[in-house]
């Protein structure tokens, strides 16, 4: 832990060209507000100067007509910029718990030990820089690492010995973008031979509509599928068609007769969110539809997928969002690691100008569309609604107070919804296909009567799944709900089962701030109800899965480490808490644990759940108390031992990893 | 803020089952203070946004959810009940500090704000005695901030207060949050500190001692300062001040809320105006003939002087730093003219919030205008003296530096003209001139000030003066008492009194007790806000610090009067 | 040449003068002494040392030598203190004499001044009335020319008849000035003490004045010279009433303890209570006289207690002359004699030391009673007890007045 | 009450025979008990040592287990170094605040930079000793264990300035330092 400013230089007196000029000029009338470039603009400094130093924040701060200190907190917010001791290539080292089970530790380290440096450091040369990063959304490709931004996957040791050393014999012009690999192109839908049978005298719900057709999934991993062209061939703006045929007020209502949820994690009805909305008379002033694709939650890599091979689903699906809450500005929030993704975002909007979806006359209604990308710089909590509001506003990313709530007031102070990028993406179905295709599709809601929040709002339409960990097959799943949590894992059709023809441990259902689930709670039915019944939650959708060889005190180190690191240091109880249990458990980790501590995991969980202003103090204390009370045992034999059964490692390296996996 | 609500409409509610009224939009935590009610809390400051991010002010509340609200941040609802000391709640309070505690440094013996530590004050009233932290604390950096202000990392809970202070009044925005999660702490920009002309009061915000005025820090501790009710000196704004002495020096100058004065703050310039009174230039002794001599000799020989000159006579002059008591007696002792000498401006600003540090540096050029009306800067003065028509001129001049009078008026001065002479510092008219008497500072004296929108404001003594020094009233008194003006030697406000019954106009109906702590605006004046809508339910500083004042336990505890009124055990403890 | 005549009445003159100047002479000088020993006493019976710091060694002796013959006493005899401490009570008298006098400013200056002097005069008074020693006959005779007629000098300054009355009566007094310093002071502690001290001394003037009547009606006469001869005559000169009326004695000395403020029963001056009783706001010589009056008054009661109960200046079964033998004149030796006067008087002195010394005895061996437990002992034990011993003692002599018990 | 029967009964001696009830045999037994013990005093030896000629740290003093003083009489102050040998006060002013009788004087100053480890101390310390009352108060209020009462019995003076005791003297006031002077022979 840091606990220093970074090294941000000195203050060089620095200019902008007139270009970059005109260019941040340009940028700035994308906004309502200046301010709102801040994160652009320091990219733009970024790619001018080489890093973002405290010359070029003071640069920046003038241009903007803001203050230097409040560039400086903004930047120091974000761990994506570059700095100024930074090599040529930085290469971020994913050590995110579901990388951390297929090895990046012993990766990482010798990356560490291949260049000679320690993580932070750079080489001499100043060829190369190493960091730590946090899940960079490639889990089933683990380990993986970003070199500038590029994403390199499956890495073992050899391959990047090799990348290193090709940069290092022509570091001008080497092509980043080489490593991308798609290695399991199987794995984006389920397996059509899969056939299920419905059980016989058993009226189980979460059965009654099961589906094999991929969905959401149809089109990933072809790279021809992005373009405009064939999305429009695929049945691509049809819904978005037959949508604008209807009033918004229509369009809002099929949106919540469908039952869809937000795929982001709380699983709001999505038409409920929008209809929040005040009228124009109430509130008057812009409306403003916010696209999640800051997908940073440890496990999930669904959102990235939409992102790169199919972003106009996501296109699609933010216009009809956009005309259901009248809204003449989208922006799409997407992570500062996801360079390539936010490449082709940019490539499919202007492909969707050029084809009249946005524009000042936008779909021949006459009326201004625009959709802007706007890129993070590397802070978890910007994906959180308000998180999100705040850092696409220019400031620092903390989530704001609510009330009121951002669809009443939120970004610049107006209505705006914020949907994840799922979320977005199953619109153009459900308007495409109709109410009865769409309603057919999962598990349907058990009665209307029941309010929520228990209220069985069900669990339809399609969904994407990303499953990794100590899996045979890990990757994305479009499974519709209601699946088996184990035949997910353990069918041959899907993930393949446990690697290695190990035993099950435990699977954590929803990305790392869920509560696991351990092996006698698995058999739960994949929707939003049935893992809720568990005592989880589906969130993100992430699913990793631990085999019986994983210690759980690392693993749960590894995930309150992230989140004391992601913390955005707003709230008492988050702030200081996160970094409280984070020792505590580095402590037992190191052998000085006492089961007094084990208690006070469990207070502090306590004391910080429900207490702050989003949800991140439950994100560490939801797995700190279920890893511990559910594998607490093994909490005690570490502390009474002071290491785990396997001398302290997260888990025992399968002897080969490319023996067992079905490649 | 519901100050801007134009419907007033009270809501009833209810905290812990006894039943209050707030204003319509009214968040809990403000409706529970300005009803008396106090709930902990650090970021909510009613001057600033709200923040949120302390988390102290957690209540519970029905309706709403489960978990804990913020008080500062939920609105009164019609018929909300409010639990804001119940077990659940109050175990929440608890986990707070804890967590708050848990990277906090327990340097309470060397931290400056022990004492007035609102931390410190709600760990004693709601915290645990013991914590379960056993872990290493988060180190984080000490440095200067500003000229002002000295930061420790260790202690900051991060309420941004000062941050907000300085986007949202002060519109400086010197101030951020770097970094994020427990090792976030606040800083400037290398190379732009913290200088605002406010910034002091980023120190007074803080309600731990993460920010601390350095000007005083290390010099004594809180709890032995004796704070009184004054007015700053330092020019036209009049800011409502605490003067905080132990020992008989003045340690610091504290802001006391006056929201149509001050509001809440006060300049940095105004916080350092007590040095005046303790230069080395100071006249700390009467003179007779430029000679050091006994108070009652100078004296002797001033009664003689005055009584000698007829009234007509004798012509004085004065400076914008005079009380309206002093001018009101030089007008009444004298029927020669009279002539003023005013500071030079120096500079202005204004905060957001719309409080005014004034340009104008002398605190009573208002007073001057309602007690001598139309009176010059000496030019008739002058014209009486080199016509012979005035023979003795008495001058009161309490301006620190000395008052800069007109090079035609120095000249006449330098003749024969007589002269008594009150003054402040050494100048070369108590140097030269036949009688000098000492005079005081603001810190020293009683009287009253009008403030540049005409309110009427006491200063109060806070420290004795220096050696054998009487003051301008006494002095100005002892020879009005020869020439038959007075019967006897009056306090301040006895002055007064005789000040309002000769000016009716714009004195009358005031009386001197009646100003109590915030003044009352004279008749006319810009600024026609009655004294109890000068103070809202919260106060200046840290919350802890108005308790202390308050306490007046804690006031004899130091103090150590003895109860037979032998007097002061040991003056200087 | 006309012969001087020293009649009696000139003679009686002069030796009143004398006799006033002895008394008070003698209780200055026993009160210094009284406070040493008390110091010492004190620290002796606690395994201190007590004050040894002020007093004159073998050394000081050289002052009064001629210089060459300061080599004499060596230099390490010349430390030997003589008599340790002893020069304390005059170090503290002028210590006392020094100190700045403070008066409150909520003292009434009247009765704050008063209290000091209402303590001592009235123990001065009553000191005249005392028997201290046998009674001197001046013969006739022609000295140097100068005719001496034949005077009877009695050994108490004052020899009104019914002396022993007028002693009571004034010694009572003595409450007076505890109760205006007390109030005077301005004070809580000073006042609560004098309130102790009234009721107190009232209390136990009681019992005290029971037994002086008991030992009065004993011996059929008021006057001190009389009670001491009827002592000495009685029982082959141990008819000390002491003997005689023992419960008498015994309520007396305990009556008298209270009477003087003496521990067990100084609860006007309780230390932890109330700081330093009725004196606490006295400084220097106010200070000085209030103890000096208490003092004197201790002195007096032991004097009252000697010649009341213990045959006061009579040597008991020995005669005078036995002492002396006849070789001496009989103007010396005989009854009057100077010789036989200077004997009782030491005899007195003696035994009324030795009183003293039981005072401070028991200072140092009782605690300090509760009030309750002092007004239960005065009113419920001591005083039905000298009631019913009066009503025994009257009866008796009422039924044999010629019984040798009493005459 | 304290006036009350029952109370006064039960604070009554045991004892309930006639001779016990008549007191005067106790009375006896006591004035027997202090002339013994005053006799002891003539013909044996004090309790008490004759300070300062004999120093209440003489070994033999010691060794005759009496004069010597208990290690938890309180005696005069000192203030205690750190591994530095730097005082580790660091002037919270706590022990002026807790002191009853208003006889420690303190005035902070800031550490010097290189100290770095704490950021005040004080600049004078001064303890007038004739007015301390060796309460201890001080010692407890102090939160650095920075002030001490030690078994040192004071020095006596001939002046009541020796008396205040400065910074420098409280920190070399070792009760070790008091060196025993015995009576010349």
């Amino acid at each position: 832990m840091s606990h220093a400013l970074p090294v941000l230089g000195d203050v060089l007196e620095r200019t902008f060209s007139a270009e970059v000029q005109a260019e941040i000029a340009t940028l700035i009338k994308r906004y309502p507000e200046a301010k709102a470039t801040l994160l652009p603009v320091l990219r733009i400094a970024e790619r001018e100067f080489g890093s973002v130093d405290l010359g070029s924040m003071k640069l920046v701060a003038k241009t903007l007509d803001l203050s230097p200190a409040y560039v400086l907190g903004v930047v120091t917010f974000y761990f994506h910029f570059r700095r100024p001791t930074d090599g040529t290539f930085v290469i971020e080292v994913c050590r995110t718990l579901p990388c951390a089970l297929r090895g990046s530790d012993a990766f990482a380290e010798g990356v560490a030990k291949k260049l000679g440096i320690e993580f932070g450091g750079t080489t001499d040369d100043g060829l190369f820089t190493i960091k730590n990063a946090e899940c960079l959304a490639a889990c089933d490709k683990a380990p993986v690492c970003h070199v500038n931004a590029y994403s390199w996957e499956c890495l073992d040791l050899e391959t990047f010995g090799k990348l290193v050393d090709d940069i290092r014999a022509n570091p001008d012009g080497f092509d980043l973008t080489t490593g991308r690999k798609t290695p399991y192109p199987w794995r984006a839908a389920a397996d059509p031979e899969c056939e299920r049978t419905q059980p016989e005298g058993e009226l189980d719900p979460y059965y009654t509509a099961m589906t094999h057709e991929p969905v959401l999934a149809k089109r990933f991993f072809n790279d021809e599928a992005a373009s405009y062209e064939a999305y429009v061939k695929d049945g691509g703006y049809v819904g978005l068609k037959k949508a604008l045929k209807l009033k918004p007020e229509e369009v809002i209502q099929i949106t919540k007769d469908s039952g869809l949820r937000g795929r982001g994690g709380a699983g709001f009805p999505c038409g409920m969110k929008w209809g929040f909305v005040p009228s124009v008379e109430k509130v008057p002033g812009p409306r403003y539809l916010l696209v999640n694709a800051d997908e940073s939650e440890p496990g999930t890599f669904k959102d990235i997928r939409f992102i790169e091979d199919d972003p106009h689903q996501i296109l699609e699906g933010a216009v009809i969002g956009a005309y259901a809450i009248g809204s003449n500005d989208i922006y799409i929030y997407i992570r500062g690691e996801m360079r390539i993704g936010a490449d082709r975002l940019e490539v499919a909007i202007e492909e969707a100008y050029k084809n009249g979806i946005f524009g000042e006359n936008a779909l021949g209604f006459g009326v201004r569309l625009d959709c802007t990308v706007h890129r993070g710089a590397g802070a978890y909590i910007c994906g959180e609604e308000t998180g999100l509001i705040s850092s696409l506003e220019g400031k620092r990313g903390l989530p704001k107070l609510k009330p009121p709530f951002p669809a009443v007031e939120g970004v610049w102070g107006q209505p705006t919804i914020v949907n994840n990028v799922e979320t977005l993406a199953n619109l153009p179905h459900l308007f495409r296909e109709g109410l009865e295709w769409y309603t057919a599709i999962g598990t349907p809601r058990v009665s209307k009567e029941v309010a929520p929040p228990r209220g069985r709002l069900g669990s339809q339409g399609p969904k994407v799944w990303c499953v990794s960990g100590h899996v045979n097959r890990p990757g994305v799943y479009d499974v519709p709900f209601g699946v088996s949590l184990r035949e997910l894992i353990e069918s041959d059709k899907f993930c393949g089962g446990v690697w290695g023809g190990r035993k099950l441990k435990g699977i954590v259902p929803g990305g790392s701030s869920m509560k696991i689930l351990t092996n006698d709670e698995v058999d739960c039915h994949l929707c939003y109800d049935g893992v809720a019944d568990a005592g989880s939650s589906i969130g993100s959708a992430a699913i990793f899965v631990f085999d019986e060889t994983t210690c759980m005190v690392n693993a749960l180190y590894n995930v309150l480490r992230f989140y004391d690191h992601e913390s955005c240091g707003q709230c008492t109880p988050c702030r200081e808490g996160a970094g409280w249990i984070t020792k505590l458990v580095g402590r037992i980790l190191h052998g000085h644990g006492t089961m007094d501590d084990l208690d006070t995991i469990d207070k502090l969980s306590d004391e910080a759940c429900g207490k702050t202003i989003c949800v991140l103090a439950e994100a560490w204390s939801w797995p700190a108390t279920s890893y511990m009370h559910k594998y607490r045992s093994e909490f005690e034999t570490y502390i009474k031992t002071g290491t785990s059964r396997f001398a302290g490692r997260l888990y025992e390296p399968l002897p080969s990893l490319s023996k067992s996996a079905k490649a | 803020m519901s100050e801007t609500t134009t419907e007033r409409l009270e809501v009833p509610f209810t905290i812990d089952g006894a039943s209050y009224t707030a204003l319509k939009g009214e968040t809990v935590l403000e409706a529970a203070l300005r009803n008396g009610y106090f709930i902990p809390h650090y970021c909510w400051h009613p001057s600033l946004s709200i923040a949120g991010n302390c988390r102290m002010c957690l209540v519970h509340t029905k309706p709403g959810p489960p978990k804990p609200q913020i008080a500062c941040n939920t609105v009164v609802s019609e018929g909300m009940e409010v639990d804001a000391s119940s077990e659940k709640t109050l175990t929440a309070r608890e986990g707070i500090l804890e967590f708050l505690l848990a990277n906090h440094p327990l340097d309470c013996p060397i931290c400056d704000q022990a004492g007035e530590c609102d931390l410190q004050q709600y760990s004693f009233d709601h915290g645990r005695t013991t914590s379960k932290f056993s872990e290493i604390k988060t180190q984080r950096p000490r440095h200067d901030l500003g000229p002002r202000i000295r930061f420790n990392g260790n202690r900051c809970i991060l309420c941004t207060r000062c941050v907000r202070f300085c986007d949202e009044v002060t519109g400086t925005g010197e101030l951020t949050v770097v970094n994020r999660s427990d090792s976030a702490w606040i800083d400037v920009f290398p190379g732009v500190p913290l200088d605002n002309p406010l910034s002091g009061c980023t120190a007074d915000l803080c309600p731990v001692g993460a920010l601390l005025d350095s000007d005083w820090i290390h010099t004594t501790r809180v709890w032995l300062l004796r704070g009184t009710k004054s007015v700053c000196s330092g020019c036209a704004t009049g800011c409502n001040v605490n003067v905080e002495a132990f020992d008989d020096s003045v340690k610091r100058m504290t802001p006391r809320e006056n929201q149509p004065v001050n509001k809440w703050w006060m300049c940095d310039e105004g916080r350092d105006s007590h040095r005046e009174a303790t230069t080395d230039s100071r006249l700390n002794v009467a003179r007779l003939d430029g000679q050091p001599v006994k108070h009652q000799d100078a004296l002797e020989a001033a009664l003689d002087l005055f009584s000698a000159t007829p009234a007509a006579k004798i012509a004085y002059l004065t400076t914008g730093h005079a009380t309206c008591e002093e001018l009101h007696l030089l007008e009444t002792i004298t029927d020669g003219p009279g002539g003023v000498n005013y500071r030079p401006d120096g500079g202005a600003f204004e905060t957001l919030d719309g409080f005014k540090l004034s340009a104008d540096k002398n605190p009573n050029r208002a007073g001057v205008v309602a007690v001598l009306g139309d009176v010059d800067a000496g030019e008739r003065v002058r014209k009486g003296i080199e016509s012979g028509q005035i023979e003795l001129v008495v001058v009161c001049d309490s301006q620190p530096g000395g008052a800069n009078w007109d090079e035609g008026l120095v000249e006449a001065l330098k003749g024969d003209v007589k002269a008594i002479v009150i003054s402040l510092e050494d100048t070369w008219l108590a140097q030269t001139k036949q009688v000098a008497f000492p005079g005081l500072h603001a810190i020293e004296k009683d009287g009253t000030f009008v403030n540049q929108n005409g309110r009427l404001q006491r200063v109060r003594a806070a420290v004795s003066a220096p050696g054998d020094t009487r003051g301008e009233l006494d002095v100005l008194q002892e020879l009005g008492r020869s020439a038959g003006h007075f019967p006897r030697v009056l306090s301040a406000g006895g002055v007064f009194r005789r000040l309002a019954a000769a000016s009716p106009d714009a004195f009358g109906g005031l009386t001197y007790r009646g100003l109590g702590a915030v003044g009352l605006p004279l008749a006319g004046a810009a600024d026609q806000t009655p004294a109890d809508k000068c103070q809202t339910y919260y106060n200046a500083g840290p919350v802890s610090r108005e308790t202390r004042a308050q306490d007046e336990q804690t006031r004899v505890a130091v103090h150590r009067e003895s109860p037979l009124g032998y007097g002061t055990v040991r003056g200087n403890v | 040449m006309t012969e001087f005549v020293l009649t009696p009445g000139m003679i009686g003159f002069a030796a009143t003068i004398l006799k006033a100047l002895f008394v008070i002479g003698m209780a200055l000088q026993i009160v210094p002494g009284c406070i040493y020993f008390e110091r010492k006493i004190a620290a002796y019976v606690q395994h201190r040392i007590g004050p040894n710091r002020v007093n004159f060694t073998i050394g000081t002796l050289r002052y009064l030598m001629p210089e060459s013959m300061r080599d004499v006493i060596p230099e390490g005899l010349a430390r030997v203190k003589l008599i340790p401490g002893s020069l304390q009570p005059l170090a503290d008298a002028i210590k006392l004499a020094f100190k700045e006098e403070v008066i409150p400013e909520k003292a009434d200056k009247l009765l704050y001044n008063l209290g000091p002097m209402l303590t001592f005069i009235p123990v001065g008074t009553a000191l005249c009335f005392l028997p201290f020693g046998a009674t001197l006959i001046v013969p006739d005779a022609n000295l140097f020319g100068i005719e001496i007629q034949r005077t009877v000098i009695e050994m108490s300054v004052s020899n009104v008849v019914p002396g022993m009355l007028m002693l009571l009566a004034v010694s009572s007094l003595g409450v007076y000035g505890i109760a205006c310093g007390g109030w005077g002071s301005g004070s809580k502690y000073p006042l609560m003490a004098a309130v102790r001290a009234a009721a107190q001394m009232v209390s136990y003037e009681v019992p005290l004045g029971i037994a002086f009547l008991i030992a009065l009606a004993s011996v059929g006469s008021l006057d001190g010279q009389e009670i001491v001869r009827n002592q000495a005559e009685t029982w082959h000169g141990f008819g000390w009433l002491v003997f005689r009326q023992p419960l008498a004695a015994l309520i007396f000395l305990v009556a008298m303890f209270a009477e003087n403020n003496r521990l067990p029963f100084d609860l006007p001056e309780a230390e932890p209570e109330l700081v330093g009783g009725y004196h606490t706001e006295y400084t220097g010589l106010k200070f000085a006289i209030f103890f000096l009056g208490e003092y004197c008054a201790m002195i007096l009661m032991c004097g009252l207690f000697t010649t009341l109960f213990l045959g006061g200046w009579s040597l008991g079964p020995i005669e005078p002359v036995e002492v002396f033998g006849s070789t001496i004149e009989p103007l010396i030796t005989a009854e009057g004699g100077i010789l036989n006067v200077l004997l009782s008087v030491a005899v007195f002195t003696v035994k009324m030391l030795s009183v003293l010394l039981l005072q401070l005895w028991i200072r140092w061996t009782l605690p300090r009673f509760r009030y309750d437990q002092l007004m239960d002992l005065g009113w419920k034990v001591l005083t039905p007890l000298a009631l019913a011993n009066l009503a025994i003692t009257a009866i008796l002599i009422s039924k044999f007045p010629n019984f040798t018990f009493f005459a | 009450m304290a006036g009350s029967h029952d109370h006064v009964e039960e604070a009554l001696p045991p004892g309930k025979s006639f001779a016990d009830r008549v007191y005067l045999p106790a009375v006896m037994r006591g004035l027997k008990l202090t002339v013994q013990k005053f006799f002891g005093t003539v013909t044996d030896k004090h309790a008490t040592v004759q300070y300062p000629e004999v120093g209440i740290y003489d070994a033999s003093e010691a060794e005759r287990a009496i004069g010597h003083p208990n290690p938890r009489y309180r005696g005069e102050h000192i203030l205690v170094k750190d591994e530095q040998g730097r005082e580790k006060c660091v002037a919270c002013l706590l022990c002026m605040a807790a002191c009853p009788a208003l006889c420690i004087h303190i005035e902070p100053e800031p550490t010097p930079p290189e100290w770095g480890d704490r950021e005040r101390r004080p600049k004078v310390f001064e303890i007038d000793m004739l007015r301390c009352i060796y309460c201890g108060y001080c010692e407890e209020a102090c939160p650095c264990d920075a002030i001490r009462l030690t078994p040192k019995f004071y020095t006596p003076t001939t002046s009541r300035t020796e008396r205040v005791y400065d910074k420098e003297r409280l920190l070399e006031n070792n009760p070790a330092a008091q060196i025993p002077q015995r009576p010349a022979k």
